[in-house]
């Protein structure tokens, strides 16, 4: 087990594509996102557009420390745009390795 | 003869079901359509309409009267938030004003399809490319909206790129889906509306219902939020589709549509969107405030145009045709 | 005769799928309805019954039969839980006895369509209003559970408002749905039936059997946790059905219903609900066991009724009705 | 001859949603249908094909017509993947060879159904035992492709249970549904046939077309995956499904089947399965990398089928049966 | 970027209502709800109650480490009412500005 | 409030039977588990096999400090075999009585 960052972003479903380039140009190539979530925030009100199906999507990225600051570089100004919200947390991996054909 | 049609209207199960769907939410119920279920229906009633749109188009074929009502139908998603931006820019500022302008410019599908299900329950015809009208209608209004957000604030940064706007303008997933169903039926014609008649035909009018009655409980969540809104808003919410409305009328009439074209062209100038619009304006004029176009859309409008509205207008066309 | 009856009800595209659901866990296959389509189907089947039910009490209208049939309905409501209570404290504590008998006090709508799909392929008809009967029983079972909580316990905290009890009992969604479809059958009538009915009708029968595939999943499911039930409460989740139908026959003899509404009502008493009550319970009486009230309900009772249950008590209407 | 057909099929509306759907993804159109709504469907036809295929059986009963079709379907299920295995290692690993080989000895249920539509409405008969060739060709790819694995590569801890992969090749829910649905057809027969018929007959033309929109935007989104899978690759997913119909073609001559169950033979020769199977390969042969087998599958074979395989094989039938 | 905590609460989905009102209460105006997790706790059996429609929300709310208290106080008799778990932990805040009319 | 571990897994639905197993043998019966989730691994593709129903899901389970050890011994062969990530992070559990008549 080694230390990493977990980087926690919730925004809206049409902000996704963004939001994993920016994570892929920052060098993180692994991440996990669940859709349908919905919240309140400091600006929107709540459940806001829920129906004109521009759900809320949070996504789930863990990598190494160094790459955070690259990370939060490139998500802030979109998040300023659009809305959303970043947090940064310790976590500590649990390192597997797989017999995949394309490794 | 109003107030029979409006009685006529309401004794509809959709408009009985959409009050349903209010009255859950009112007395606090715990009924919902869960998601997706409510895109499922949307994205049938599309197909539906589209499809039958083009099986008909093929019938009629393009002629005079069709170019003449899609000619129409382009003048007023075009005009109308031009000068709605300007009633509006009395009370709001530019952001807002631009965003609910182009949210009234544009159109919803449901009225849309709740008017044709009212007209083939009075038996009175309507054209199959009153569907191309609908598709016509969606889209302009969003550039309109942002032409006009471009022309009165000095934006050295506003950097969005118009491919996408266009994109997210034409080929979202209702303008997309409802062009592509009208070509298709119009590609199979006569063979393919048999094929899919039980399906497209046999279910459409309780889709229709069930649809709405989820519509209802969305509709009632966002009544709350019309605290914020203002009386400004409220009325202007009910007087400009009416105003729409005797405008369509009006030019249905100069160019000698019959009477059920007539009603759906009035409803598309009356009804605005709470989908397509607001989900292009939050991405292109995040400064705008979504509660206020989506909720006087979705609550106000929509459910004014549902129960009032397409009766009332069919009364003014029923006066003037005769 | 019995027998037959049995086969007959068995040999149903929706008794068999129910077993094939049961079959798919038993023998570990991955088959699964996801979420939230057996709620789009139930919802769409509760919309459907309460749509008819309401269209042909228009037809009927409201007599002494229909009062003396609702008045019935309450009456069983209310006695149910309380005579099942004293059942269940032999063996159990307050709370778990109390929401086990507003269980049972309390009924299951799938049941009931089961049951009125299985008398339109016998050919035995029943009135419309024995859908008001259903959503009469729904509601009762909760208040008496919680009034007998309340009088078997010191409770000097138990906090909870009345107010969303009761909100809770009348206003559930299956409730509010049957009884607003019902009101909207009622008030379109003919008119309504006739433009509904292939969604209401046509796909009446193939979405209660696809429904079933489910419910035999979710029962078979719970079969598991029998094992800590015990067997006092799988022989009650047996037997007390047969005795409540039972009662219902009798009290359907007496006030002289025709047989396929006393079906209907003796499945309504014999059937326990697994969705409104143990929901309600769950909010008011978090002290009792769920998997107790949820697993006889519905791995054992709700099985051994669409199996068993509804040819049995048909088979026994039928003897005394001869 | 061949050209009418294509195009025949080419303006059915199942093909042109297929492709209204891919073409959402060339031009980035947002349209998408949510989760689990294709699974609803694809349950649905599951059921309404099996169901259809029992009642069918039932009629026709089990006779050597029907023993010889289904030794034909083992023969042929068991001998693709074999031979296909070959031709893969000559540009691939074991792993790979042999997931690929086991992908397109299977088959695809939606392809099957699609060419059941074509038929149906070119007014061509097929016999509903051909459900029972579907069903039993689904699972003995997965097997021989273990097999293979087993044989070439030299694996002392490869440890999967062979009871888990006997189930998932045996009970996985699309063989466990449609088998399922087969047996209680049979067991209801022309009754269950007709209480079902709305739902199971009336919406399947509409559910097929509804859910091949879906399949032309998944298997647009795989397009792009096809520059990793190289020439090889794609050349094999488009003539090995050519290969694989003649020889089911020959085979259906030999044996005498009437032209609509040959068409339907040889499309399963042809077609590779995208669900069961690459489920299966994922869970036990992990070092084969997924996006090989599911994307050619999908990518490419299927909507090769859909579009040209379906009415080049029947043309091939017509000329060899005339 | 500033330290902040992330408050994590499962509970039964009619609890929601609820579990944000204690939120509003204790001054966290921020939350994100997923719905329909299913889970198995202390005192639940494995997906208990699935079937009812009583299904499970996560709910995910960031907030000024000097809220905690609040919230553990307000939402603690809840869950010892109806079950569910409540978990809190650091995390670091990306601050975002966005340009809303509603500002 | 006292000090706890979070175990959180992301892994393919068709594990999830297995790795929870794994929990349970580890002493950890709490836990709580979101389906549909979708991402990108350093093995798997985008999305990949999004379509064959083999959708993603996120395992999160709250654990005693000295239970980590045995999650971590038990969940990572199946991870090394089949994929999917496990990460560890501190948390402050907030205590929870219920009255519930099984305990
Ligand atoms: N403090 C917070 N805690 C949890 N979720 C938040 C918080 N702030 C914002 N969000 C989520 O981010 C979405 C957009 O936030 P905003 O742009 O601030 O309106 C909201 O709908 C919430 O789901
Ligand atoms: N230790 C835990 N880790 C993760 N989730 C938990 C834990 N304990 C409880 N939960 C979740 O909280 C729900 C209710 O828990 P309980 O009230 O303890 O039965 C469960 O269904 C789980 O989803
Ligand atoms: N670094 C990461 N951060 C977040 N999620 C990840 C990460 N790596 C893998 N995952 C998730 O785990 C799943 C399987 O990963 P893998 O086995 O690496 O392909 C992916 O689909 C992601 O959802
Ligand atoms: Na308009
Ligand atoms: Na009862
Ligand atoms: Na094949």
């Amino acid at each position: 087990m080694h230390l990493a960052k977990k980087v926690e972003i919730i925004a809206n479903s049409f902000e996704l594509g963004k939001i994993l380039e920016c994570l892929d140009k920052s060098g993180v190539h692994g991440y996990t996102v669940m859709r349908n979530v919905a919240g309140k925030g400091l600006f929107s009100g709540p459940q806001d557009l829920d129906f004109t199906m521009l759900d809320g999507i949070y996504i789930m990225a863990f990598c190494m420390p160094d790459q955070v600051k690259d990370v939060v570089g490139n998500v802030r100004p979109l998040l300023n745009k659009f809305g959303g919200a970043c947090y940064i947390s310790d976590v500590m991996e649990v390192r597997s390795t797989k017999c995949v054909a394309s490794l | 003869m109003d107030a029979s049609l409006i009685i006529s209207n309401f004794l509809n199960p959709p408009v009985l079901f959409f009050f349903l769907g209010m009255t859950a939410v009112l007395v606090k119920s715990d009924l919902e359509i869960p998601a997706p279920i409510p895109k499922l229906f949307s994205l049938y009633l599309l197909l539906a309409i589209g499809f039958k749109g083009g099986v008909e188009l093929t019938k009629s074929g393009i002629n005079q009267e069709v170019l003449f009502t899609l000619l129409a139908a382009m003048v007023m998603a075009s005009l109308v938030p031009v000068y709605t931006y300007f009633i509006l820019k009395i009370k709001l500022g530019v952001y807002d004003a631009a965003a609910i302008a182009a949210t009234y410019g544009s159109i919803s599908a449901v009225t849309f399809i709740t008017a044709s299900a009212f007209l083939t329950e009075l038996g009175i015809d309507f054209d199959g490319f009153m569907v191309a009208a609908l598709a016509l209608m969606e889209s302009p209004a969003i550039i309109v909206g942002l032409i006009l957000v471009n022309l009165f604030t000095i934006n050295d940064d506003r950097e969005f790129a118009w491919s996408e706007v266009l994109r997210e303008a034409f080929l979202n997933s209702s303008v997309f889906l409802l062009v592509g169903s009208l070509i298709i039926g119009a590609l199979t014609g006569e063979h393919g509306e048999e094929v899919l008649a039980p399906f497209t035909q046999g279910l459409f009018y309780g889709v229709l219902t069930f649809f709405l009655l989820d519509m209802g409980i969305v509709a009632a969540k966002r009544i709350r939020e019309l605290q914020k809104t203002g009386t400004f808003l409220i009325s202007f919410a009910i007087l400009i589709p009416i105003l729409n409305a005797g405008l369509g009328i009006l030019i249905a009439r100069v160019i000698g549509m019959p009477q059920g074209d007539a009603l759906l062209f009035s409803v598309l100038c009356a009804s605005a969107s709470y989908i397509a619009v607001p989900a292009a304006m939050r991405m292109t004029v995040p400064e705008a405030n979504p509660s206020l176009y989506v909720s006087t859309a979705l609550a106000v409008t929509f459910p004014f145009n549902i129960i009032v509205g397409i009766p009332l207008y069919l009364y003014g066309i029923e006066l003037l045709w005769s």
